[in-house]
């Protein structure tokens, strides 16, 4: 298994005088004084003066860049830029799945869409519901970027191409200096076209920006395939319609509280579509009346759930506390982004975790999981409604900007192999029945919602009696509830399966990861293990409770190492746990995924020495 | 208001549950107890049906006494709750208590947009224009220059008038009550549960603690003929002594008249008119302030408008109608889908 | 207003920062900043007296842009970030930069109780009715029915109407103006500034992206003469061609007339008074609706009342006087002491 | 050092027709039931019919009851109830300093005050600024709590007592069943007195609860009293005062921006007294504002602070990170008190320590120090200040409600033998300063604040450049920045004193607290000591970062057990801080604080265990 973040390839394709050929130069140049390696394919088209606007006439040029395994120019691109229609259909064959497609929306006029043998719109039909699209209207920006110059509109239209290279600039994180100095030496006897060119980089860029445009990573197939259908989904949309798919197989309806915030939007936007699903979305005031409505949705029997990201989670801090004390069913999915504060919101990062162990006021444990890939999103935004229900706990659910954006193939589950989920709904009088009272094995109480008959109770954050659920200052009863309110999240665990790992005979060094760099994680302990290596792989999914047999795993290694996008937050969550072992950490905070090649660098020291 | 006239399913007693009410003896949330008894009592409620949710408070330990189902949530947080259970299920009769700490300090950003949205949401606010159950700081309906626990020398912020903002923030229901009358307020609540959208009901509450007699001028018995006007729609704005008293439009003011003098007939007197669209009169009638006019009392502004939930609702409705998947099934295998056999 | 007489002490640009300005090309924020510098130029302002604070959202990176002190704090919160700067240094000229979301959907508590304390911070409140940095979804300024990445069936809930707002939590000033005449931006700004208390300009902007020509019917060129009324205080409030209409009022509500026609001549036409202590007729004017009205612009309200941050500082010099200590050392041995020997 | 806690005398006094007789005897009677030790003295007025409203006419009733320790009455009470300004006069010049007096405001008459022979109205002079507080309108309140029964003036006003007796019951936590059975036993052949009875208690106790009433702890003075001028002062008073000296101190004026919250509101009112010092008390809307309002105050260059407990310090959350992003000194306050949510207002918990270090999102280190006794919370307050001012950073300081509403004497500290404290501010241009230009010592930047001449500049809270403290994206730099903001933290151990610990001889167990059980832990290892037990306590008032000699004093003893007021959130630091040890733990999660009676009885089974 590996990930396209290794290496890169992007196609520039458009118009014969859309000026492809310098863009993808530039870049070019740019990425090399990065330090990358580089392989290039230009590819005109094949008529001279093929017709403008049609298939024939579209000319491109394909970069294949990145730190290692630069061989090629690269089969298929992973980012398209398309400056017109033809562009995109002489490329659409010929796209990995769920890559991310750049196009000039100016340039998709009716006539120039059935120029280039379109039948429909495809920015309005399905033909790009599989990729991820950024539509930029190019034209009329890199005009607006330029009119201050008083350039012709000739001019100024052949800027675009420069524009288009701003955003991709931005995509890469590619600083800019060297393409500005290119401008000013090839165009120092015409000063405005090098402004304009200038002017046209830098919109484009600080346009990409403003924006928060984000790249979708791709993850391709692990080797061996499971036989089945599939199709590209993102984390995000895996995310939306897990949950969706649990609250059908809880037989609720789905509600979503939630306000918008990069990069978790898009399950918002995911959700709000299937209004035909009977699921309600409700785009709240901000985020503390996003959960604020999940938990009053959880009460009145829906499966309820809220997005967010870092400062969003932290606005919600006070009302998790809420749905710990009245032990409600609620679902919080935290896409995580680079912080602290606003930090850098499209950037990736897994440095929420303490927050949602250990972030509240009081005793206040609730259930931790996440995801590890962008298609497996489904399955613990499952497993993350399935827990809250069964358990009657807020659960929270941790995945990143690199899952959410990030995309893979997924065999698509239907409805009919995904297991029941039984929510712990009372419908009728029980004659015992208290509003706190508990279930022996899970410690869990019944839901029990508004409009159910002659079971009439009052919930709310003080302090409640162990049965009765009525507020109780009793010293007693407030430590007994505190340790109830633990063992009962303790007791997931007992309904969770087994840790597993990878590597069964290995003694020495077990790399532990958690969330979404499992792909890489992964994919170097492979390339170490096939060397021979004494090295074995342990992937966490559920962080509180952890698995039972955690420490049996560990005990297993002379080393531990655990590696995460963060300064060591899960090593010391662990160190706090399970504080018999000793923790190496690999940790990277850079706002990117880890390259294997680091990881294996790290690993083999490790194995070397004593 | 059929309801009314039917045989009740339960006496107002019957919705109390079996909690000892725990405010201090004489606090004005006793009488709003009552009448929110009494309303759900003539209006034939189910207790199952009705669901309290308030925040934090001594107003908000409300929902603790009532026998239907309750939830006494954060501080300020009650609208946010009470909306995500309204769109759970539409059918409950959703009420909120809510004091002026809870809904105008802290929760002022849910009441705006509560309001706004139009979410058939009852809230019953609870104005002692303090904090109460903190002991004694100034609130944002706190009257200026007012000594607190917390302005020792007086605040220096004026407050809010609670039907102003209810309208600047798009409210079709506004009303007022004193928390000295039980029958007006009943009836106040009546209407507020049938008006379909956001009703606000605020009530002149008295503290007996903290903030004793802040309303006396308009509600004490000695007064109150005169500092009140009870405005019913349909009915001219008459007051004081044998309805001695009324109001006249001069220009766009309003100004205090006898009938009677300077050829001042009851039918010169302006009518009110609770369900206009427009909110001018409703907000001239909001401002009024003693000692120049008297407090305007009973349902100032009640008026259609979309509702949230419903229109809500009706779109899923509509989408379940036109949408091209029937199933999630439908939605999963669509789009470009691919096979791999082993 | 004798500052703008003098020689200035800076050009506008002298107020832009080194840092590159990011917005889209053709973005509405390009005029506002224009005009923020042009008014800081005309007010003759110190750059280091100067303190922007703001919110987060596109319009949010206004501070970044100007060579004055600046503060991009967290979404919602500038209101809060900047009432703590004026109470800390009430010398300073404080200025908020904040979006439609930023304000009113996550900010709305700031927001309405910064209006109510009336503290003297002047805001420019960029509603392109959309939440432009998040690319896209509706807003509590959308109109109802919009189609936006978050309502791709339409929205079901009715906007804010800002000037509403702001007079609804006792607001004191308030203006509207379109992005596109950055002369009258500039005019209006520096009327708030002059204004003592808190000053809402809400511009009508557009953003090219996300929400392209929502105020088009108001704001283009085609349009604006009769689709806009500029309220001048003290000038009859004339608009469309050659002036050749103009407002009326007819019992409580107002009406478009055409000088000439019906006999109505200039001097029947209201004139207009932004320092009118009742606001009925500014939310008149503010409630003003297309087709069937003109969309009011310019300075609607502006008139004088308690300014928190002065009184706050009076009731502290008068403390100053009269408290009966001189020192901390003086509090500190108050009271019941007693000493220990060895 | 003993506290209050192991024992307490109460003192009901009033006119002779008061029923304090009766009072004193059902509080003993329930007491006795509870379990306690008890000694009782009954102390009537020597006249037979002393004139009313008269000192001579004072009726009192003492009860000193306790788990340990009760060998008589008691000298002075902890509480006294005085149901008249007689009752207040009789026994003020033998009330135990700072100790809780619980009057009827209604008998405060000019006339009542007069025949005690007060000159003017003690509720309104200095008379009572040494003690706690809580005057009830007792009168008023039991008539109309008895309204509905139609009784005759008289009766109602009989039952003051009953009424008093409910508020002294809740006070303790002492459940009402006892009490209201007696009165069904007693006036069973009069049903209507019975039930007012019960109504009465019931209502007084209802009302303590609602409004939140506290009683305040004292602690005596340790054996060796230092020689100097004392008064007495409560934990938020003295953090009050503490914040008013350091801003003194630093030259700066202060700012508070605060949102009333039980226990904190106290530093807040007490504040707010003191404008004459310049000192700004902003009330804010709610939490968010009044630290935001901080956030700006501390830009603009004033001492700020927010104060706060739980639930609010929940909701600082996406602010505190603001805070560490943009480097700014402010100081927050947290009074902590039983969780989670809401969970018990009016009780002591040492719960939000995790909060406090790492409930952000991102990774966000700010300061955690936390205050000891009642009177040290001036030191910690103006210790928080000095680090926040000189380490520009945001300080998180914990109290505790037990120290908040806790009173000791406290000895008086002059404004002159404080330390001066150097803000980092620079108010004439540099030629080489930038915004988040570094000192190399302490990893510091400069406060330059919005008015300074030629250095107008932006901060926000997004990611920034290292230097120029421009926004940036650079993936390098925005590692390089989390490890900066992370040593600036550690290297404020640099300018701290070392951690001390008392017990150099021992090697055994070593008993670890931090925050307010001080005086209790402290009591527990001393008596220890005494007896000869190989035991040393150590107390910690810096949490983050720790004092740099911990380890080494951690490993001098075989076992080490940490002590605190929740499910065990210091051990757990401290193993992710210090895995090389092991810690046992004692909790206590009641409301409660620490008994020494308990502590002995662990600490010996430790010291007993092999
Ligand atoms: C987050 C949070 N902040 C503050 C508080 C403290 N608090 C509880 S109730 C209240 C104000 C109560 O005033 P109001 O809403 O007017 O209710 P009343 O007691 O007057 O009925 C405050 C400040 C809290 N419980 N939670
Ligand atoms: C706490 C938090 N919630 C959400 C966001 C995401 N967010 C950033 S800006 C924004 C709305 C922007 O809209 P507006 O204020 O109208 O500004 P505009 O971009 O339109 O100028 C949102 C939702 C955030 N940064 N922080
Ligand atoms: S403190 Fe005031 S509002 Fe609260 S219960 Fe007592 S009287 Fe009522
Ligand atoms: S997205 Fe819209 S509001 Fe934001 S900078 Fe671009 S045009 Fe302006
Ligand atoms: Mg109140
Ligand atoms: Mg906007």
């Amino acid at each position: 298994m590996k990930t396209t973040l290794e290496s890169v390839v992007i196609k520039f394709a458009g118009d014969s005088g859309d000026g492809m050929q310098l863009a993808g130069t530039l870049f070019t140049d740019t990425t090399a004084v990065m330090g990358n390696s580089i392989a290039t394919f230009p590819d005109f088209p094949s008529e001279i003066r093929a017709p403008q606007g049609t298939v024939a006439g579209v000319s491109g040029f394909q970069i294949h860049f990145g730190t290692s395994g630069v061989h090629s120019p690269g089969d298929t691109p992973d980012i398209l830029v398309a400056m017109n229609p033809a562009a995109l259909k002489a490329n659409l064959h010929n796209l990995k799945p769920a890559c991310t497609i750049l196009l000039d929306s100016d340039a998709f006029s009716k006539k120039t869409i059935e120029k280039a043998g379109f039948g429909n719109n495809p920015l309005e039909d399905d033909t790009l519901s599989d990729f991820k699209v950024i539509e930029a209207p190019i034209t009329s920006l890199t005009k607006s970027a330029l009119t201050d110059l008083g350039l012709d509109n000739k001019t100024a239209d052949r800027c675009k191409n420069v524009f288009t290279l701003g955003i991709v600039f931005w995509l890469f994180s590619e600083p800019l200096e060297q393409t500005i100095n290119f401008f000013k030496q090839k165009f120092k006897n015409n000063p405005t076209i090098a402004e304009a060119n200038i002017k046209a980089i830098k919109a484009g860029y600080n346009y990409a920006l403003t924006i928060e445009a984000i790249k979708s990573s791709f993850t391709v197939l692990p080797a061996k395939k499971v036989p089945g259908t599939y199709r590209n989904i993102t984390g995000n949309q895996a995310t939306a319609w897990g949950l969706m798919a649990a609250a059908q197989k809880a037989g609720k309806p789905l509600f979503l509280g939630s306000y918008p915030i990069t990069p978790a939007t898009d399950i918002m936007q995911e959700l709000t579509k299937h209004k035909w699903t009977k699921t309600r979305v409700f785009q709240a005031e901000d985020e503390i009346a996003g959960i604020c409505s999940t938990i009053g949705a959880a009460f009145a029997g829906n499966v309820a759930v809220t997005t967010t990201s870092g400062p969003g989670m932290a606005l919600k801090t006070e009302a998790i506390g809420l749905a710990v004390m009245t032990e409600l069913p609620i679902v919080i999915v935290n896409v995580q982004r680079g912080g602290p504060s606003t930090g850098l919101p499209t950037k990736t990062e897994q440095s929420d975790l303490m927050q949602a162990v250990w972030g509240r006021n009081g005793e206040s444990p609730v259930v931790v999981i996440s995801a590890s890939t962008p298609a497996d999103c489904f399955d613990w935004a499952f497993e993350a409604t399935r827990i809250a229900l069964e358990h009657m706990t807020p659960v929270i659910l941790l995945t990143e900007s690199y899952l959410g954006n990030g995309a893979e193939p997924w065999r698509i589950k239907s409805l009919k192999e995904l297991p029941e989920i039984k929510p712990l709904m009372l419908e009728t009088k029980d004659a015992n029945w208290q509003p706190y009272k508990r279930d022996n094995e899970k410690l869990t109480r019944k839901w029990v919602v508004p409009g159910t008959p002659e079971m009439q109770h009052r919930i709310g954050g003080l302090e409640k009696d162990e049965c009765t659920g009525c507020v109780s200052h009793n010293p007693q009863n407030h430590e007994l509830m505190v340790k109830i309110r633990k063992e009962k999240i303790q007791r997931v665990a007992n309904f969770i399966p087994e840790q597993r790992y990878k590597g069964k005979d290995a003694k020495k060094l077990l790399v532990v990861g958690w969330g979404g760099q499992f792909g890489i994680l992964f994919g170097a302990v492979n390339e170490l293990q096939k060397e021979g290596k004494d090295i074995a792989f342990t992937h966490f999914n559920y962080i509180n409770p952890l698995p039972k047999n955690t420490a049996e795993i560990f005990s297993k290694f002379d080393k531990i190492i655990v590696c995460e996008l963060n300064d060591g937050q899960f090593a010391n969550y662990l160190r706090a746990l399970l504080p018999q072992f000793k923790y190496e950490q690999y940790n990277k905070i850079q706002g990117l995924p880890f390259t294997v090649k680091e990881l294996k660098n790290k690993f083999n020291q490790l194995l070397e020495e004593k | 208001m059929e309801a009314t006239t039917l045989q009740c399913l339960y006496k107002p007693r019957d919705y109390a549950s079996d909690q000892e009410v725990k405010w201090c003896p004489g606090c004005g949330d006793y009488a709003i107890i009552s009448a929110v008894q009494k309303t759900f009592s003539e209006l034939n409620l189910k207790k199952e049906d009705v669901t309290i949710v308030s925040g934090i408070g001594c107003s908000s330990r409300f929902p603790y006494y009532m026998n239907t189902y309750g939830f006494h949530t954060i501080h300020g947080r009650a609208a946010a709750v009470a909306t995500g259970v309204k769109l759970a299920n539409p059918d409950l009769s959703v009420w909120m208590m809510s004091g002026d700490g809870d809904s105008l300090a802290i929760g002022g950003n849910h009441f705006i947009h509560a309001v706004r949205r139009n979410i058939n949401i009852n809230l019953i606010l609870f104005n002692n224009e303090i904090y109460g159950l903190t002991k004694g700081q100034y609130s944002p309906t706190s009257e200026r220059g007012k000594i607190t626990k917390s302005s020792p020398y007086g605040t220096v912020e004026s407050p809010f008038n609670v039907g102003e903002l209810t309208l600047g923030s798009k409210g079709h229901f506004y009303a007022r009550v004193p928390d000295t009358d039980v029958k007006l307020m009943t009836e106040v609540m009546k209407q507020a549960y049938l008006h379909e959208g956001f009703s606000v009901v605020e009530v002149l509450q008295n503290c007996v603690i903290f903030n004793d007699k802040t309303h006396a001028d308009i509600t004490s018995k000695e007064t109150k003929l005169n500092n009140q006007i009870l405005l019913e729609h349909g009915k001219p704005m008459l007051f004081g002594e044998n309805n001695s008293k009324g109001l006249l439009l001069n220009g766009l003011d309003l100004e205090v008249v006898t009938i009677g003098e300077n050829g001042i007939s009851e039918e010169d007197i302006l009518v009110h008119d609770a369900s206009a669209k427009s909110n001018v009169l409703h907000n001239l009638l909001i401002q009024m302030k003693l000692p120049e006019f008297p407090i305007a009392m009973g349902v100032i502004r009640n008026a259609d408008a979309n509702v949230y939930d419903k229109a809500f609702f009706e779109q899923m409705e509509n989408q379940e109608q036109l949408s091209k998947y029937k199933s999630l099934d439908d939605l999963f295998m669509s789009g470009n889908i691919f096979t791999i056999n082993s």
